[in-house]
Order: structure tokens, then sequence, then C-alpha cells
């Protein structure tokens, strides 16, 4: 709650001073707010303070019903991590131009839609979550007003996006009719009681499909994963970053909240997620490897990360799990987001056309700039999944943990793995090939972000117990 | 301070220090780092050997920290110094450090030269994480980083495409195999819920698994083994991996990285104990392979090549071995072979490197005048890896010969064929590169020189280890004890290794077998490239008229018998069996998938109103799916 | 038939009328007339929930989507210049796919309730609509979504100006007015 | 009025509800325009609106639950057609169509 709170005074406070255009360091203000933010909940989620009691009241509403937002230790590590994630990726970000405090101040609004959701309980509040996420995002998807790839981008997430809005409605307004209520826990007991029974109201299993399939278009899994290639590509690259992470990883984590109160009936879910999940992984790795421009490729394989995430829901769920989950979360965040940077930084130096940017943007990066290069490399380990990195850490854990609850799908998802490292590996040939060895413009500048990020992802590799340990005592 | 954590800290460092401000450093500077460190570990875990042989059960042990504890599962970050892993570092840190002196002459004038020491040093840091960790975890740490390096070596000259595509196909390649090994270890981990070995063991032995599991389990770690150790089906990597420069392939594609799958499976000898079935499958694929490799190693011209395919026969040789349980023996040949087949590449290098980079033997011939060190070392080599009576490969090869004769009659025959084919092509290799007449046009006789000093001494040094190297574990019918290695060895073979059950008399029969097969590929070879000064030719084929001038009744019956059914046999193999099976099945699956990920296209077309018809099908599949079925 | 034997008279009219406005809404080739019936439509949905006792939603429903969505729509297909039967027919192949589609949707959706179980809670059904006990819940347990919904507000609402500015440089909109 | 609804049974209003949302369904596969398609999800939440309205009515919510979620779709709704209309009237301007089929240049 109180990122929340941080991330919605801090987009107040960018929109107004955006009115006095002191617009440079937006960027820093914005990053060391988020930073403070997601900290604070970091070391809340550790069990070190508690701040739950000031918004207990709030939360919790007058009629000492159970909150809508509930933020336990795990869902307050999940905001912590996706608000740490948002804060690199904003701080990532290339300087402001004139439009850039209210584009700022669009991604923090989605970011506090991203938290919600986390935190949420009750439909009501993941609907709202959904729309308060998703809303700016049409905009800033277009907000590259005068380029038509980002005006089509920004039409199609809307539209797709409003239309599985509306189906997921549909299955709420189901559960509803079925349970008479919307809290996640109180349609469980209803559930397990009319299951005591032998029944398993049609109504319910209607409503639950409906919603699942709201939330799968979230995070983009076969088959509503049609809209985010094309609109990861139109839309500006530091958007589709923001796309490509904040959404999946809250798309998901309300998904596993939600499906996590119904997981007696892991075998009923199970016989759509599973097949769900291998598509989504295959579908994701192969088309990853034949397309052309980086951007489309990275758009594919963030669909195949979304049949990754959906493993974890598969198995049997407990709180070792929602580690697992968090690890995840954190190792694609810090890895893509690297790779969305390193994409948008040298895709705006190369000299191609904006419709063919190509692995050919990244020729010689390693004789510009030998220290980015080598940040980019772990960065590529990571995400590939190489160990040493927490790329690794998190493959293995889901692996691990997806193995008892469906061998048959881990062994797809190994497979898909290795095909990643296909296309993964593609861009080494161009940094490090001595065919575009240009020693005149060499830099040695480097973002100290994106140093710090790789770091993070090396130390964590190495010691991932840094992690846990706080968390499962 | 432990001295495991020095000896595999060493090599991080010197790795970190020429990685990150080599390029800055003096070229000596940079490559006596590279080397020292390497050296130190070695000399440290020599000095380790001597409280093995006063106490038999010594262990020693490190923990740095708790990797993970999630689930009841706890993995550490440990390392252990056991018989097995310190044999194994003794190889990796001896044959390294001569290979790192090696290529500080070889590479000293390549741009990348900080760049070459630091990646090797980072290989040696991963194979030693490898062999000295002391649970799966550790080596599976150890079994990508070796891979990566692998990669990034093989790459290393990244100018000319095909050379980054070779390295990322024995990346993938080694990834399918990594599939079968994270897959096991998942098993191993829902089994007896630990990845440490000796947790294995003992979970094994309370008998918390059923044979089947076991069989699987056991399965999956030799699909792992498959791969990096280069068997079939997942050996053509290996060939082209020849793309990176020769001390690479000296260190990883021929001594240390490629064996790791023997490690790995004689570290796991309990499992394989127990899975009768896997370790017959074992035998069988580590036969085909060794033929397989060899036949097709029988026409190859580049001379990397003919060494690569060389290894991959011989790697097939030691899971033979270790399919017939016979563990010790294949750590023997393992060993053996680091020795001369480093040599080997390493002359192969300095051939290469004599004459300005060609390695196409049909442009070599005569050298052996011009680098007479190289041809001596080169020569010790072959005679080792043929199996010339007591160098290290008779008795290495010989001890394998002897137990597959137990084992299976019907596969002695076969690995006799084997070795009589390893005789024939190396022996061609060697006629056809130092005797003979000189035929390269475009680069001058009077140019081939001698290498330097920096690279005939390690030359020389892997020539003598090749020489007395069988002196490692003589066989019995000579010393009537067991060997060296064997007696190492046995406080850590869980299992009793089977005494040899036949006599002495059929052992003399077997080596006057082996003894015979040498002789005559070495005769048939020497008729054949010496005598008639035979050169392969594009087309062999046309090349029968060169044998009509021969007097010798031996070389038609050579003819009829061997060349004209090895040579169909080695096209078979070579044109059909690898291009147009084991490639596809490997290689050309990205072909497929490349098609695959084309008809994409057709969904992903761009409208917008065939998304939303998708989805909604989609939709109503999925509650098709809860509602009706 | 007995489905239609017993049914009350005015739930069978209004039905009818909504029914055939959304149609016309979906088949009308002149965007205008669509907005036209789509309000008519919602007319009808207001009299369907006067009928449930929802008696504030109804006139919510038409403050809000009859009066100031479906203006905003209007306004802008009069911007827009759309009041007329612009649309291109799209070819057979493609009705029948999306009326199969639909229809599907439809049946799969339908035919799951045949035996269709709600949860009953027996409250006082006539109150329950007013708007006393709304606001009561709204205020209470509906509280933290309330204020929330503030932030999609003014997110909507700073990403509409983003986008509908006139950009400094930019003679789009003189054009847009030319036209 | 509760004598109307005597032999007035929740299913007919289930029925009348996905009848209306396969109708905005059937628009938004079958239209082109985006204005109309915008106006089709309109229609389709509609049909979410009254089924829950009916919902609360026939399950006797005191807490009127599904009201309240029918307040807040409509809020989105508004929200969301702000922000459509928007980015129409955005994208007409820059290629003076509405029309969904011609904006296929994204694809693989």
């Amino acid at each position: 709650m109180i990122a929340l709170l941080v991330t919605f005074l801090t987009a107040v406070f960018i929109l107004f001073a955006g009115i006095q255009k002191q617009e440079s360091q937006f960027k820093n203000i914005t990053f060391l707010l988020l930073l403070f933010g997601g900290s604070l909940a970091l070391i809340e989620s550790q069990g070190i303070i508690n701040l739950e009691p000031f918004f207990g009241k709030i939360l919790e509403g007058y009629m000492g019903k159970e909150p809508m937002l509930e933020f336990g230790l795990f869902r307050l590590m999940a905001v912590a991590i996706i608000t740490l994630i948002a804060a690199f990726i904003i701080a990532l970000m290339p300087a402001t131009n004139r439009k850039g405090s209210d584009i700022l101040a669009l991604m923090l609004f989605s970011l506090c839609g991203a938290q919600m959701m986390i935190g949420s309980n009750h439909l009501v509040m993941l609907f709202l979550g959904i729309e308060i996420l998703s809303i700016p995002l049409y905009v800033l998807s277009g907000s590259d007003k005068e380029n038509l790839f980002s005006n089509e981008s920004a039409i199609k997430y809307f539209i797709m996006g409003s239309f599985s809005t509306a189906i997921l409605l549909l299955g709420s307004a189901f559960i509803y009719g079925g349970t008479g209520t919307f809290y996640f826990s109180d349609i469980n007991v209803k559930l397990s009681f009319a299951a005591h029974f032998g029944e398993f109201p049609i109504l319910i299993k209607l409503g639950l499909v409906l919603t699942l399939v709201g939330l799968l278009f979230k995070i983009s899994a076969v088959p509503f994963h049609f809209w985010s290639p094309d609109v990861y590509e139109g839309a500006p690259n530091r958007v589709a970053s923001f796309m490509a992470i904040i959404v999946k990883i809250a798309g998901f984590i309300a998904l596993a909240q939600f499906i996590q109160n119904f997981s007696w009936m892991q075998g009923w879910y199970n016989q759509f997620l599973i097949p769900i999940s291998m598509i989504t992984i295959l579908l994701g790795n192969i088309a990853a490897l034949v397309q052309k421009t980086v951007k489309r490729t990275l758009a594919y394989s963030s669909i195949s990360h979304a049949g990754y995430l959906l493993m974890f829901v598969i198995a049997p769920f407990g709180t070792a799990n929602m580690w697992i989950i968090g690890t995840y979360a954190l190792a694609y965040g810090l890895g893509t987001s690297l790779l969305f940077y390193f994409m948008d930084k040298y895709s705006l130096e190369s000299q191609t056309s904006e419709t063919s940017k190509g692995f050919d943007i990244f020729n010689g990066m390693f004789y510009k700039n030998k220290r980015e290069s080598i940040i980019f490399t772990v960065a590529i380990l990571s995400v590939a999944g190489i160990p040493s990195t927490i790329g690794f850490v998190a493959k293995f854990h889901l692996f691990r943990h997806s193995f008892e609850g469906s061998t048959l799908l881990t062994i797809v998802a190994l497979i898909g793995s290795a095909i990643s490292i296909a296309y993964y590996f593609k861009p080494f040939k161009n940094i490090y090939s001595s065919e575009f060895s240009v020693e005149s413009t060499t830099s040695n500048s480097i973002n100290w972000i994106a140093l710090f990020m790789s770091i993070v992802i090396i130390a964590l590799g190495f010691a991932p117990m840094f992690l846990t340990h706080g968390l499962l005592q | 301070m432990n001295s495991i954590a020095l000896i595999l800290g060493l090599p991080l460092i010197g790795f970190i220090i020429n990685g990150v401000i080599g390029k800055q450093l003096p070229k000596i500077v940079s490559g006596l780092l590279g080397i020292s460190t390497i050296l130190i570990a070695f000399i440290l875990t020599a000095s380790k050997l001597s409280q093995f042989v006063s106490n038999e059960s010594f262990s020693e042990s490190l923990k740095l920290f708790t990797f993970l504890n999630v689930d009841n599962l706890v993995l550490e970050a440990s390392f252990k110094f056991d018989r097995l892993s310190i044999w194994m570092t003794m190889i990796i840190t001896g044959i390294g450090t001569l290979i790192h002196v090696y290529s500080m002459a070889y590479m000293w004038n390549d741009e990348g030269f900080h760049k070459f020491f630091s990646y090797l040093n980072f290989f040696v840091f991963n194979m030693l994480m490898l062999v000295l960790g002391s649970n799966f975890l550790m080596l599976f740490f150890g079994w990508e980083g070796v891979g990566l390096c692998s990669y990034l070596l093989i790459g290393f000259w990244y100018s000319r495409p095909e050379y980054g595509k070779a390295a990322r196909k024995a990346f993938i390649m080694n990834r399918i195999g990594d599939l079968g090994l994270l897959l096991g270890m998942f098993l191993l981990i829902h089994q007896f819920g630990t990845l440490d070995y000796d947790g294995v063991i003992e979970g094994i032995s309370q008998g918390k698994t059923s044979a089947g599991m076991l069989t699987a389990i056991s399965m999956l770690l030799f699909v792992g083994a498959m791969g990096k150790s280069a068997q079939i089906p997942l050996y053509t990597w290996l060939p082209d991996a020849m793309a990176g420069p020769t001390p690479v392939s000296a260190l990883i594609h021929a001594a240390t990285m490629v064996t790791a799958g023997i490690y790995l499976i004689v570290r796991t000898q309990v499992l394989f104990e127990m899975a009768p079935f896997t370790s017959e499958f074992i035998f069988w694929i580590g036969l085909s392979t060794s033929i397989l490799a060899a036949l097709i190693g029988l026409k190859q011209n580049d001379i990397k090549k003919v060494l690569a395919y060389s290894t991959v026969s011989q790697l097939g040789f030691m899971f033979v071995a270790l399919g017939c349980g016979a563990y010790t023996t294949a750590m023997f040949h393992l060993t053996t072979h680091a020795f001369f087949k480093a040599l080997l590449f390493l002359g192969a290098g300095s051939v290469i490197h004599g004459v300005h980079h060609e390695q196409d033997i049909r442009l070599m011939g005569g050298l052996k005048s011009k680098m007479p060190i190289t041809y001596i070392t080169f020569l010790i080599g072959t005679l080792a890896i043929t199996g010339f009576p007591f160098l290290s490969g008779f008795f290495s090869k010989d001890e394998i010969l002897t137990h597959v004769f137990e084992h299976n009659k019907i596969g002695y025959g076969l690995m006799v064929f084997s070795a009589l084919l390893t005789g024939i092509y190396m022996f061609r290799m060697f006629f056809v590169t130092f005797h003979g007449s000189y035929r390269n046009t475009h680069f001058s006789f009077d140019k081939v020189h001698e290498s330097p000093m920096g690279m005939t001494l390690p030359l020389i040094v892997l020539a003598v280890l090749s020489l007395i190297g069988g002196a490692l574990n003589l066989p019995e019918y000579l010393t009537h004890q067991s060997g060296i290695l064997a007696n190492w060895l046995k406080p850590i073979l869980t299992i009793e290794e089977t005494k040899h059950a036949i006599s002495h008399s059929t052992e003399y029969i077997l080596i006057g077998v082996a003894i015979l097969v040498f002789v005559t590929a070495l005769l048939f070879t020497r008729s054949k490239y010496v005598s008639n000064h035979h050169v392969p030719k594009d087309e062999e084929s046309t090349g029968v008229q060169g044998y009509m001038e021969n007097k010798f009744y031996v070389d038609e019956l050579y003819n009829t018998i061997f060349v004209k059914p090895l040579e169909g046999l080695s096209d078979i193999l070579g044109n059909f069996f690898e291009s147009k099976v084991i490639s596809p099945l490997s290689f050309g699956i990205n072909s497929v998938l490349t098609k695959v990920g084309k008809l994409n296209r057709y969904i992903q077309d761009g409208n917008i109103e065939k998304y939303l018809l998708y989805m909604v099908i989609g939709v109503v599949i999925l509650i098709g799916i809860n509602l009706f079925i | 038939m007995s489905l239609f034997q017993n049914l009350p008279i005015a739930f069978l009219i209004l039905s009818f009328i909504t029914i055939l406005c959304a149609l016309y809404v979906v088949t009308s080739k002149n965007p205008v007339h669509s907005v036209l019936a789509l309000i008519l439509t919602f007319f009808s949905i207001s009299a369907h929930y006067v009928l449930l006792n929802a008696q504030f939603l109804a006139i919510v429903n038409l403050m809000v989507y009859a009066g100031a969505i479906m203006v905003l729509f209007l306004f802008v297909l009069m911007l827009l210049n759309l009041n007329k039967e612009s649309e291109p027919i799209k070819s057979n192949l493609w009705a029948i796919a999306a009326s199969i589609s639909a229809g599907l949707m439809l049946v799969v959706i339908t035919a799951s309730f045949q035996k269709a179980g709600i949860a009953i809670m027996k409250g006082n059904t006539e109150e329950i609509g007013l708007v006393k006990n709304l606001g009561r819940v709204l205020m209470t347990e509906y509280l933290v979504p309330f204020e929330l919904s503030g932030i999609l507000f003014i997110a909507a609402m700073v990403g509409a100006v983003l986008l509908g500015k006139k950009e400094k440089n930019s003679e789009e909109l003189v054009n847009l007015n030319n036209s | 009025m509760l004598s109307i609804f005597q032999n007035l049974d929740i299913s007919h209003y289930i029925y009348l509800s996905c009848v209306l949302f396969s109708i905005g369904l059937f628009g938004v596969l079958f239209r082109r325009n985006a204005i109309v398609l915008l106006m089709c999800i309109e229609l389709m939440l509609n049909a979410v609106n009254l089924l829950l309205a009916a919902f609360t009515e026939y399950m006797g919510d005191p807490n009127a639950n599904g009201q309240m979620f029918v307040f807040f779709i409509m809020v989105v709704a508004a929200a969301e057609a702000a922000v459509g209309l928007a980015i129409i009237v955005m994208v007409y301007r820059n290629t003076r169509k509405t029309d969904v089929s011609f904006l296929d240049s994204l694809k693989d």
C-alpha cells in the first residue's frame, strides 16, 4: 500500500511539476522516489517493519469485511519487485522530450494499476487494477503521435484490450451469479461447499474460464497473444519494455493469486492450462527464431515467457513457490529491461530504416563500447538461463517445480529453452565479430544503472540465498 | 586458506584480471598471468596428493555457502577433493598449464591475445568447478560454464560467419544434452530430495527408488553425457568445433571438456551399476560411435577434422569401457588419451603454424625434414594412439579390449575393427603430412619452419607423457599386481570391479591380436601412402590406377578386402548417414523449426479482425473443452 | 414452448426492443444510426433495470451512457465527418465466419445453463437498489475501489489530453478543420 | 411489482444478456469502423451490466455487490470511451481512416 501511495503521489507530482517545464530531472526524481517506495515495500515484505496498520482502516472499509486490497508478505514482495523494476526501466529510459512528464506520469499511473492487481483480493479490485494498468498503456503505445506504427499499435491494443475486458467481465458476472460474492476466498468457500455435495455449478465454471481468459490475454498466452508482437513493435521502445515486463508480471501474479484459491481444483484447470502453456512456449520460441527485427524477436520471446510463467500455477502451490515466482519475475524483469534498453539505444544509433532494425544494429558493439557489450552479454545469458546468472536460478526452480506437476510440460519447456538459445545468441556474432571493428567511435561511457543491474544479475546468480533468506524464515 | 578455494580461485582471478584490464597489460604479463594461475593450481593439487597416498579414505571439502534452501531442498555451493576429482584436477591443470604455455607462442600475434587467455582461464575455472563440485548442481554450473567457454572459443575468430554458426551449433547441441541432464537432476530431486553425490548414493543404498526409475535417471544422465562427450547422435558439433584456435581444440575438444561425460558416469557409477539396461545401451552407443567416427575420419583431409573424428571415436572407446562396467579402464584411457590427443592437436597446431595456416593435408607433405621436433613428437603421439606396444595408448586400449572380450564377443570383434580403422586413419594422416613431397604451390617449401620453443616444449613434455603414460596402470600380467590407477580409484568405486576372469594365456592372445592390428594398419598405410606416394584426392575412387604399379599382391588383397568396402562405407556414412540422417536429426531441426516459425506469418498477418476472430475461436474451444468433455 | 407461455409481457416487449435495437446497431451501415440505436438500447436496458429494482442504476445508466458517452460518440462522428454510409461491405465469407463464431459463443454459453443454479441470499429486494443502500455500501465496503477509480479518471484524462493535444509544429488540426 | 416476476426465471435474463453479448461480439467481428467497434464493445459491457443487475435482484444480495460492480463498469466504460475516441481521432488525423482493416502494416 505504501508503494502504491508513493507511486501515485509521484505521478501527481510529475504531472503538476511538468507544467513548470523543469523536465530534465524528472526521470531521476521518479527513479529515486520509486526506489524509496519499492524499498519500503521490500523491507516490509521481510517482516522488518509493518506499515499496514496505518492503512488497515482504509483497506478493510468500515464493515469488518476482509480487505479488497490485501498486501500479505508475498504480495508485498511482488509489489516491491515490480516497483523496483519499474524504477529501473524508467531510469534506463532515454532523456525525456517535451512530452516526457506526461508519459512518465502515465507510466506511473499504469504502475499503480499493476500494484492494485497484485494486491487485489476482490474481482472489482482486480478489474479496476487491470483497467488502471491498461488505459494509460493504450495511450502510451500511441504516444508517438505522428508515427503510423505507433498509431496502429495503439488502436490494436485498445480494441483487443477492451474486448478482452468485456470477456473478463462476463466471467466475473457469472462467478457472481454462482456465488454471490466477488471475494476470491468467499468464491472458493462457496465453490468447495458446492463441490462437497458433488456438484460444480456450471455458472461458476464458465465464469472462471472467462475470467482466466481475460487474465491470459494480459500475459499474452496463446491463443490470446496476437496483440503483443504487433503492439510491442509499434509502440515506442520504452513503452514496449514497460508493457513486456510490468504488464506480464502483474497479470501473472494476479492470475496466480486468483487461481491459488482454487488449488484444490487443479485437476480441472490444469487440463487446459497445461496445453496453453505448452503451445505458448513452443510458439513463442519458434516464432522468435524467424523474426527479422530485434524488437519482434523480443516480443515473441516475451510470449514464451508467458508460457513459462504459467508453469508455476500448474504444479501445487506453496509458500516457497511464491518465492520462486518472485525470483522469476525479478530475473525476467532485470534481463528483459536490459535487452530492451540496449535495443532502444542501438536502434537509435543505427542508420537503418525504422522497420528493419535487425540484429545488425549491434554490429561492432564490442568495439564501440566494450563495457556496455559486456553488460548486454550478461543480460542475454541471464534471459537464456545460463548458470551463474539469476536467470538460471529462476529457470532451474521453475522447471524443478513444474516437474512435480507435469513432466511432459517440463520437457516441452526445456526443449523450448534450448530453442531459445538459437535466437538469444544471434546478436553475439554482431557484437563481437571483428569484421565490424571500428576504432574511431570508441567510447567508454556507461550507464551506471545498467551496470548495477548486471551486477545484481550475476550476484544473485551466484548466491540466490540472499533473496530467500529473509523470506523463508 | 583452503587449498580448494585457491585452486578454484586462481583461474578465476586470472580470468577477471585478464578480462578487465588485460588490454592495458603487456602481452607477456597477460600470458604469464594466465600460465601461472594454472601452474600454481597444479602444484597445489600435486602437493595434496601425498595426503591421499598416506590415507586411503582422505577427502577434503569446502562449503562456500548455502546456495538455495527451498521446499526442503538444500543445495550447497560446496566442493570436494576425493580420489576421483583430484585425478581429474591433475589432468586439467597439468595439461592446462602446457597448453597455456603453448598458446602463448601460438597466439602471440593475435589481437585478441588477452581475451584468449582470459577465456582459457575461465574455462579451466569452470572445468574445475565441474569436477570438484560435490553435488550435481555444481557439476551443472561447470557443465554449462565449459559449454559457454567452448562457445566463446570456437567463435573466437568471429570474422568468419561460418565460425559463429559452428559455435552456436555446438552450444545448442550441448543444450540438448543438458535437457537430459537437467531432467535427470529433477528426477533425482524428486526421488531422493537431494542432489548431493553422497546423498544420492545413500538414497540408492537405502532402496528409496525403483529399478525402473534408476534406469530412467541413468538414461537421462547419459543423454547429458552424450551431448558433452559427442556421442551418436549428438556428435556433429565436435568436428565443427574445430573452427576455434588449435590450442582450444587441444584443451577443450580433446583433453578435458569432452571427457566431462565420462567423468559424470564414473562419478555416478552406482546409478549405472544398478541399471544394466543403460549400461548395455552405453556400450552399444559407444561402440557404434567409435566405428562411425573412425570410418568418417578415413576420408577427412583437414588435419584437425581427422583429429576431431578420432576424438569422437576414442570417446566412444571410453564409453564402451563404461558400458562394460570397467570404470578404472575408462579413466585410464581418458588419461592417456588426454596426453596423446593433446599432443596430436598441439602437433597439428605446430604444423599449421609452420605452413602458414593451411589445414589441408593434401597441401602438405614432406614436412619431416623441416620440422623435426614436431615430426618426432607427432610420431610418438600417432604411435600411442594406434597402439604401438608399450606406449600409453597400447595399455589403455588393450585393457578396454580385454574387458570387451569378457563382456561381449561380437562387440570385441567390432572393437578390433575400430582399432584397425584408428590405425589406418592416423597413419594415413601422418604419412601424408610428413612424408612424401611438399605439394602446396601457394606457399613455398623454404618458408616452412619449425615452431618456436614455446610451442615445441609442451610437445616434448606431452610426448614423454604419451611414452610413459602407460605406467599409470600397468596390467596385471606384467607386474603381477593391480595398477597404480586401479589402486588409486579403488576406495571411491563403491562397486567392486570385476576381476579378470580370463587366463593369462588368453590375455597374451588378445595382446597379440592388438599388435597384429597395429602392424596391419601400419603396413597397409605405409605401402599406400609412403611407397606409392598416394595422395588423397577429392575423388578417391580415381586413384585406383595408382595401385597398379604395386607388385605386392598384398595390396591387391587389401584393396579388395579393405579399401573398397571401407571407402564405400566411409562414403555412405560420411556423405549419406551424417548429412542426411544425423545432421537433420540434430541440427536440421533448426530448418524445420524455421519453417514452422514462418507458418506463423499466415496467422500473424496484421489484420486485427482476424486476431479477434481467432481469439473468439480460442474462447469457444476453451469453454467447449470445459463443458462438454 | 414452456419458455414463452407465462412470460410477463413487460419483459418480453423490452427484450424484443433491446435485441432489435442491438441488432440495428451492429448492422446499420451509417454510424450515426448505430449510435442512435445504441441509445435506444440503453433506454430499454434502463427499463430492465427498473423492473429489476435497480432504480438508481437505471438513472445512472441513462445519464452516463445515453447522456454522456453516446453524446461523445456522436460528437466524434460528426467531427470526423463519418455520418455517411462510408463503410465498405465485408465479404460474405467474413460475415459467415463472424456469425458462426458469435453464434458458437452464444450456443456454448447458453447451452451450459441447462441447470444453472445461483446463490440465494434472501435480502429485502425492494430496497437493494435505492440510493440509501447503495450509498452505504459504496462508502463502506467499496470505499477503496471508489477512491482508486480516481486514479483511473486522472489517467484517462491525462491520456486523452496527451493524444488530443495540438503539437507545436503540427498543422494537423488545421487541416482537419479545412477538410 | 414482485408479482410480475412470479414466473420469470433468472435464466431468462441470462439468455437475454447472452444474446446481447453475442450481438456485440458479432459486431466486433463483423464491423470495420473503429467507432462502431467501440460501440459494440459498449454493448457487450451493457449486457454484462444487465446480467449483474439481474443476479443482484434474484439472489437478493443485501449489499448489492452486483450493482456496485455495474457502477465500476460504467466508470471504466466512460474512461475507456474517452481514451478510445482520442486514439481513434489521432489515427484519423494521420490516416484519414477509421477502418481498422487498413491498419495491418505491423505483422510478421
